[in-house]
């Protein structure tokens, strides 16, 4: 059963995952008064990938794709989507967070081991910008934990009965928010990727195989983070609403990111440190003084 | 002429003797000095209002066998131009740097070495700037031929196609 | 006009973007939706291939050198036409139009046609057609030249000449002649295509001198006149330059590709102000042939005679030419008017002929003061080229009557007073000419003038069978010109018979003329023998043509020799039956005189080819 | 020349190709000015599945947009070498034919297929957004054919293209001369 | 991280046209950096030298490919200096309409110019796309979208038609009505302000100093232009104003170029409505184009392009064909010495920010 539970997890990352960037293309197709791609394009574009023949950079590189893919995924099975959980019991937040930065490390160390200054650039930019939006992050998380007294998803989850986290804490789901745009790589927060400075960044050396690899890696990622939001701040939901909270999360993501051009690196940790870090603690402050809705 | 290109000229007369003055339409003047006067002219000039340097070009007078330099100064206060031309010998092409007034006039002189041949004393910085591998004379010479340097390194296309028999096909004289 | 102050920031003003989210995009669904270029849109070329001309134009001014011309075997061959089609390559052409802006015929257009995609770099060179280059039917058309954007210029620089007025009073010479400016403006004009080259009888290099007289090289000019192309054995090279000059029937200018649309070169204006701007031929040109020890007798000194004797002496043969009578020249000298040939030109071209070593025997008519026969045992070769002398009648009643005069021996008489070597001949008050050559207009205008010295009025009538100016075999030019003098025009009536009354000439009665040639294209008037109209005169001239004279030919010759309407067959190189005897001017072809030069050119290439077998 | 002959894979591959062409963003020319109009709103490529992408490592075509000079030629190269197969050229407007209007200029190509293969060709100086687009859907449709083969081609001839390259460019090493 | 030696272009998506700037990077910030131009050189002035007078202007519109038309205005107003060409006045004021509209069409560029390198790809595309409307105008004037070939020594090849005319007056009003969308975008966003102020700062005396002209110098707070200072064509007798800034940043740039936009839709209103009827050229010279001549003479023209002065120096020795042309690339002092001097310092971040709103053009410097 918990191996069904687990196929039907990935698969709905993958399909949910892949079309949700796809309706996003979309999107920002219409924002900027053009159609767009079809829906399916994103499909396409990693069967397209992984159909090519790609060039390797060594076994470092190799190793850090697959683990930053394994990585993911491996997170992604501990992530309760609604009310379909895999591993019900272990999914807490810290297993979650600690297993992302399995990916995210596999990512760095593969992208480095390109050999690419550009790659490097980027890497050191997407590292430097995760240290901008974790603690931010985190600390809106930890005055949430506190609040329910719980690290368990689901307990977050199923203990927002009354009100949304969102409407309780206000303050909190903000700088979630916020940080989400961060770890998705959405405008304002692309700076490690920039293709205009530093050529797409850490993606540089990526040939076909890997690419499409990445790529996949990307989708479950930001289903990842997305579902975590959700699951935390927008209260309790079964796996149909769900996926509809997730593309309305998604597609306001997607809408600021079409207006928005992006940060400079450091304004990104410096915008990140002085407007949700201090928002985060005024929230816990809230919590520790018991004001919440 | 505007006032101040006349008092311009005026004081370069000063300075300069047989001062050969063009003008050429009322905001623009050439003027023709020998070589070893351009660097005081030039000065003068700069600090007449004409600070601001359009463009250092030559002009290759073959049959005279004589590089013509063109320093073309113009002045943001009245809009007149001054082109201050040269004549340097061709085949021993050679000059003195102005880049001590002009910054841009480094990478001027430097396309001019690549282009002409001519080299500047005190501008080191004779590097090919536009061209890579260059191996034949400098282009925009007159002796230089385009055309059969292109024969010689990038060859063209030759069609075989019968284009007069497919013509008459489109016209329908002929049938396929 | 607008704020100039930056503006200040706003947090919420980039979300109206979000507008266009409920809005149509403005994407254009190419290849779904197909968009037509706008009007004037440059894309690929469609040629119409009956208009074109095959000048080639179009490759010379184009930038890129796309376009090349390729032979079409099977167009048809016409003069003022060449069988060739533009191709363009595109993977050349830049799409600036500038072939279609200077297409000399307008067959070049541009369409709105702008995607063609191919794999094969092969698919890119095309000929266009008038269906474009993807053989549809409706090709949209897209950038036409207009009058702005011409790039010829159609205007011809305008020659000064004397009003009618003024030139009637006198035979000098009524064309001024270009000035330096004047004809370098109008070489200019020209754009090398060579249809000229094509016309003209004796190839002459036009394009070359024109040139240079646009390069203001008039020594190199003439060279090209006098030399012609040195390369290929003198072809196009013209000893009569100053002559044809002034009085070519330029047939070139009809072949002309500017003439397609606007007015052709002024190629005989400029032929002219060549010559009359070198001082001397002799300090130009240099001709010093290897002599060769051959000797080659030539009767006649007309233009064909007198050329083969240019070409044979530049070949090194020594050149002997019989001339009965008393001044070389033939029709050059005795037949055209001096206004339009004044004999200071002619002189200058014989001259640098004579100069060459050419020996000119005048007042020896052969067959009377010397032989045919003597002369085949003196020289090698013989050249005949002794035109047409004898005038033609229209035999009606009356024509025998003294005042009833031919053309030709009038306009000797006339040109021998002038030139003060002969009687004043006969003034009429008034003159009836029956013709519409050019010679009938000759000696219409001739008599005008003399009328106008002696009696301050012209009255000077031509009559001809012809109904209009444009069936008229005279140049039209002439026929205006003669009109601003006071000629008066009745075409399209045929002479009855001449009214005499009491031994003089009263006038003549014509009939109408409904038809000149019959379906066939053969001369056979017909006449309405109802409508008749009388003119009043005191002479009749009768200039309807001139025959050869074929006395001084021996019989036994003559047997041999072969004639078609009076004219002697040869070949190419003007060689007859007799293969020493060879024969050019009007005896052969006619009816000018650069025909006659063209004769005079092959013939010598004849003589100097038969001439060396022989040795051989 | 190359077979046409294609496994099953290799065939669901190539539909999948021509869906997703990634185009490498490089200038080479002028014909780069109307990129920018075929890419974005007015005519949108993105609607056939085509994007710009960064670097060439990710890149499926190479639009070669006029006219390269021989300075150039040397980083086309580089960059057509460094693009994983299977890959495609495009060669814009007249200059990649026959040398366009730069025909004799000492420093551009005039033939671009001497030196790597050319897939497919658009006319036009410079071709209209609409043209590319035709092109592009030109150029789906031979993938999807198995016809756009230039790939091979390279690989089979590579002797040939080098030695050309090498007449043209005496070395096509580029030498790092701004870097002491 | 030490030095990192980083090649910016030619093949970078950051890089506007085919260019490169080497650089040494130490950390985030740009160390060193030396330009390396020349992948765009076709040799011109060379090949300018083997055409006749009219052919050249098939080839000099290519000179400059975002912005053709000042090649050709420049190249027929230098013929017509040495030939004393009296242009007719119709044909002057469709030159100043088409020199406007491609300084529109060019001046929407730099809002791609600096969405890309910010991120903000909807500016690029709404840019790209309503630059498409001048394309519109300028193939139904002059017959091509990009390369017009339209303006000739003399005059303009065609007649600008009522039909054309409304055409263009549709989209100026249209592109006038969008305008504020990018204000609100780009101008008013909060990101682009903390992005581009501050940014690629060049004082008055150093853009003086490099010869830097056009808006890089004029938001140094100076109202240099080339049309008010030294005109040409009618310039003088239109009204319009110089937008000038202080800051000489590259925002005050950027915002600069749309403030001209305005400027530019005023000029060209006016050119509608003071054109006079007329002809539209007259010829280069006497007889067909194949024989176009010019006498002897020399002269510059220099005309205000969207990225500053860009000038002709001609030399005519009385042919058929042009004896020497030197052609002043607008952008020439900013991507040399700009660009060696200026650029260090800068983050790597700003790199392509700067090369935008500097305006460095590699097509006018190679040439």
């Amino acid at each position: 059963m918990t191996v069904l539970r687990v196929i039907a997890v990935l698969l709905t990352g993958f399909f949910v995952g892949l079309t949700l960037e796809g309706i996003a293309r979309k999107i920002m197709a219409r924002v900027q008064r053009r159609y767009g791609p079809p829906w399916y394009q994103n499909f396409i574009d990693v069967f397209k990938a992984l159909s090519k023949r790609g060039i390797s950079h060594g076994w470092i590189f190799d190793f850090g794709i697959l683990m930053a893919l394994g990585g993911v995924i491996a997170t992604l099975a501990f992530v309760p989507l609604g009310d379909l959980v895999a591993f019900p019991g272990l999914d807490n937040i810290f297993i979650i967070v600690y297993l992302f930065a399995v990916g995210a490390l596999g990512m760095a160390m593969g992208m480095v081991g390109s050999g690419n200054p550009n790659a490097s650039i980027g890497v050191a930019r997407a590292l430097t910008q995760m240290l901008g939006y974790e603690v931010p992050y985190l600390v809106a998380i930890a005055g949430v934990l506190y609040y329910y007294k719980t690290s368990s998803v689901s307990g977050l989850m199923m203990a927002q009965q009354d009100t949304w986290t969102l409407f309780k804490m206000p303050i909190g789901g903000i700088v979630a928010f916020i940080s989400l745009l961060g770890m998705l790589g959405k405008k304002p927060f692309d700076t490690p990727i920039a293709p205009a400075e530093i050529a797409s960044g850490p993606m540089v050396e990526l040939s076909a195989k890997y690419m499409g690899l990445l790529m996949l890696m990307h989708t479950f990622s930001i289903f990842v983070e997305i579902s975590l939001f959700v699951d935390i701040f927008l209260g309790i939901s079964n796996y149909l609403t769900f996926l509809l909270k997730f593309t309305v999360v998604w597609i306001i993501a997607t809408l600021i990111s079409a207006v928005l051009p992006r940060f400079r690196i450091e304004q990104v940790v410096k915008f990140y440190w002085k407007v949700p870090l201090s928002l985060a603690f005024v929230q816990v402050l809230f919590v520790l003084l018991g004001w919440v809705f | 002429m505007t006032n101040s290109m006349n008092n311009t000229i005026e004081r370069l007369k000063s300075i300069i003797r047989n001062l050969k003055v063009e003008e050429i339409d009322e905001r623009e003047v050439k003027i023709e000095i020998k070589p070893e006067m351009v660097l005081n002219a030039l000065s003068l000039l700069k600090g007449s209002g004409y600070s601001h340097l359009s463009i250092i070009t030559a002009v290759d007078w073959i049959e005279e066998n004589k590089f013509e330099l063109v320093y073309i100064l113009f002045s943001w206060n009245d809009g007149g131009k001054f082109i201050v031309s040269t004549k340097i010998d061709r085949k021993k092409a050679k000059f003195v740097t102005v880049k001590h007034l002009w910054p841009i006039a480094r990478y001027y002189e430097r396309e001019l070495h690549e282009f002409f041949g001519i080299s500047f004393e005190g501008n080191d910085d004779m590097r090919p700037l536009f061209l890579e591998n260059w191996d034949d004379l400098p282009p925009l010479r007159k002796d230089f031929d385009p055309m059969e340097y292109s024969k010689k390194k990038f060859p063209d296309r030759e069609y075989h196609k019968d284009v007069i028999h497919e013509a008459k096909v489109i016209r329908g004289d002929l049938n396929g | 006009m607008k704020n100039k102050t930056m503006p200040d920031k706003d947090f919420f003003s980039p979300i109206k973007a979000w507008k266009f989210l409920f809005k149509k995009p403005v994407t254009i669904k190419v290849p779904y939706v197909k968009r037509e270029a706008a009007e004037r849109y440059r894309g690929f070329h469609i040629n119409d291939w009956n208009e074109c001309i095959g000048c080639g134009t179009c490759a010379k001014i184009c930038p890129t050198d796309a376009i090349k011309m390729v032979e079409v075997d099977d167009l048809p061959q016409e003069y003022g036409q060449k069988p060739q089609r533009p191709v363009i390559d595109y993977g050349r052409c830049s799409f600036c139009a500038m072939c279609v802006d200077i297409c000399t015929t307008g067959s070049l257009k541009m369409t709105r046609e702008y995607v063609h995609i191919s794999p094969e770099p092969e698919d890119f060179i095309f000929a266009p057609t008038e269906k474009g280059i993807h053989g549809i039917e409706e090709v949209p058309v897209g950038w036409v030249r207009d009058e702005a954007s011409e790039l010829l210029e159609l205007e011809r620089v305008e020659m000064e000449m004397l009003d009618g007025e003024e030139r009637v009073q006198s035979f000098i010479e009524y064309v001024k002649g270009y000035s330096k400016e004047q004809a370098i403006h109008e070489a200019a004009r020209c754009v090398e295509c060579a249809l000229c080259t094509d016309r003209c009888p004796q190839h002459m290099q036009i394009p070359e001198y024109i040139k240079a007289i646009w390069k203001d090289d008039l020594n190199d000019a003439l060279k090209w006149l006098l030399k012609g192309d040195e390369t290929n054995n003198m072809l196009g090279a013209n000893p009569f330059s100053a002559v044809c000059g002034r009085v070519c029937t330029h047939k070139c200018e009809e072949a002309c590709s500017i003439g397609n649309r606007g007015e052709a070169i002024a190629i005989r204006w400029l032929k002219r102000y060549i010559v009359d701007n070198v001082s001397d031929y002799k300090k130009i040109i240099e001709i010093k042939p290897a002599k060769k020890d051959k000797k080659i007798a030539i009767i006649g000194s007309g233009p064909a005679g007198l050329s083969a004797a240019y070409f044979l002496s530049t070949m090194g043969y020594d050149v002997e030419v019989f001339e009965s009578l008393s001044k070389p020249g033939g029709v050059m000298r005795y037949g055209i008017p001096s206004y339009r040939l004044p004999d200071e030109a002619l002189d200058k071209d014989i001259a640098f002929i004579q100069a060459l070593g050419v020996k000119i025997h005048v007042g020896i008519s052969v067959g009377k003061d010397i032989s045919l026969e003597s002369l085949k045992e003196k020289y090698d070769a013989v050249f005949i080229s002794t035109g047409f002398s004898l005038g033609r009648s229209t035999k009606v009643p009356g024509t025998d009557h003294e005042d009833v005069l031919q053309a030709l021996p009038l306009l000797r008489e006339i040109r021998d007073y002038l030139r003060g070597e002969g009687p004043k001949p006969k003034i009429p008050k008034s003159l009836v000419v029956i013709g519409g050559g050019n010679v009938a207009m000759d000696v219409a205008r001739s008599i005008a003038r003399l009328q106008k010295v002696e009696y301050g009025q012209v009255d000077v009538k031509v009559t001809s069978l012809e109904r209009t100016f444009d069936e008229m075999p005279a140049d039209m030019e002439e026929i205006e010109e003669g009109s601003e003098e006071g000629i008066e025009f009745y075409p399209g009536w045929g002479p009855v018979r001449i009214i005499i009354d009491e031994e003089k000439i009263k006038g003549v009665e014509l009939k109408k003329c409904v038809e000149v040639f019959d379906e066939n294209g053969r001369f056979n008037p017909k006449f309405d023998e109802i409508q008749k109209l009388y003119l009043d005169a005191d002479m009749v001239v009768e200039a309807i043509g001139q025959a050869p004279d074929y006395s001084y030919l021996p019989e036994d010759l003559k047997e041999q020799l072969e004639f078609v309407r009076g004219r002697l067959v040869t070949n190419e190189y003007r060689q007859t039956n007799i293969e020493w005897l060879f024969a050019g001017g009007d005896i052969v072809n006619g009816p000018d005189i650069i025909h006659g030069v063209a004769d005079g050119y092959w013939a010598a290439r004849g003589i100097d080819e038969y001439l060396s077998k022989g040795v051989k | 020349m190359s077979t046409n002959e294609r496994s099953i894979w290799e065939k669901i591959a190539d539909q999948l190709r021509s869906k997703s062409l990634w185009m490498l963003h490089y200038c080479t020319g002028c014909g780069a000015i109307e990129l920018p109009p075929s890419m974005t709103s007015r005519f949108d490529m993105e609607r056939f599945g085509m994007g710009p992408m960064a670097t060439p490592r990710q890149a499926d075509i190479l639009f070669i947009t006029g006219y390269l000079s021989a300075k150039t030629l040397r980083r086309v190269i580089y960059t057509y070498e460094q693009m994983p197969e299977p890959k495609y050229v495009i060669g814009f407007g007249s200059c990649t034919l026959n040398g366009g209007i730069y025909y004799d200029s000492y420093a551009t190509i005039n033939r671009l297929d001497y030196y790597i293969p050319v897939d497919l060709y658009i006319a036009g100086c410079m071709p209209r957004p609409e043209a590319l687009l035709e092109a592009f859907n030109e150029l789906m449709r031979m993938i999807r054919k198995g016809e756009a083969n230039g790939w091979k081609r390279y690989k089979e001839n590579y002797e040939w293209y080098k030695q050309n390259q090498l007449r043209s460019l005496g070395e096509v090493f580029i030498h790092d001369e701004f870097h002491e | 991280m030490g030095e990192v030696k980083l090649f910016f272009g030619p093949n970078h998506p950051g890089m506007h046209g085919n260019f490169s700037v080497h650089m040494y990077v130490e950390g985030d910030t740009v160390e060193r950096a030396r330009p390396l131009p020349g992948f765009l050189h076709r040799g011109f002035e060379k090949l300018m030298e083997r055409r006749l007078w009219y052919q050249n202007l098939a080839l000099i519109p290519r000179i400059c490919v975002p912005e053709p038309d000042i090649n050709e205005v420049c190249y027929a107003m230098a013929i017509e200096k040495i030939a004393k060409i009296d242009v007719p006045e119709r044909a002057q004021w469709i030159r100043m309409i088409i020199l406007e509209l491609a300084r529109i069409a060019s001046h929407m560029m730099s809002f791609p110019g600096i969405g890309g390198p910010l991120g903000l790809y909807t500016s690029s595309f709404w840019g790209v796309a309503d630059r498409d409307r001048i394309l519109d105008i300028f193939e139904s004037l002059t017959g091509a979208r990009i390369y017009h070939m339209f303006i000739v020594p003399g005059g303009v090849r065609k007649d600008l038609t009522p039909k054309i005319q409304d055409l263009i007056v549709k989209t100026l009003d249209y592109i006038e009505g969008r305008l504020p969308d990018y204000e609100d975008l780009i101008f008013k966003n909060r990101i682009v302000h903390t992005r581009l102020k501050g940014i690629a700062l060049l004082d008055r005396e150093t853009a003086l100093e490099l010869g830097v002209t056009g808006v890089g110098l004029r938001a140094t707070g100076v109202p240099y232009d080339i049309r008010k200072v030294d005109p040409y064509l009618f310039y003088d007798k239109v009204d319009f104003e110089i937008p000038t800034a202080t800051d000489g940043d590259a925002y005050s740039r950027v915002y600069l170029k749309y403030l001209e936009i305005y400027q530019s839709i005023k000029i060209i209103r006016q050119c509608l409505e003071k054109m006079p009827e007329g002809k539209v050229n007259v010829p280069l010279s006497e007889g067909s184009a194949l024989r176009y001549k010019v006498p002897k003479g020399q002269a510059y023209v220099h005309i205000e392009s969207t990225r500053g002065e860009y000038g002709y120096f001609m030399v005519s020795d009385g042919g058929e064909k042009p004896y020497r042309v030197a052609v002043r690339g607008a952008s020439y002092p900013q991507t040399f010495i700009g660009v060696e001097k200026y650029l260090p310092g800068t983050r790597i971040e700003d790199v392509p920010i700067w090369l935008s709103t500097m305006d460095v053009c590699a097509p006018e410097v190679d040439r």
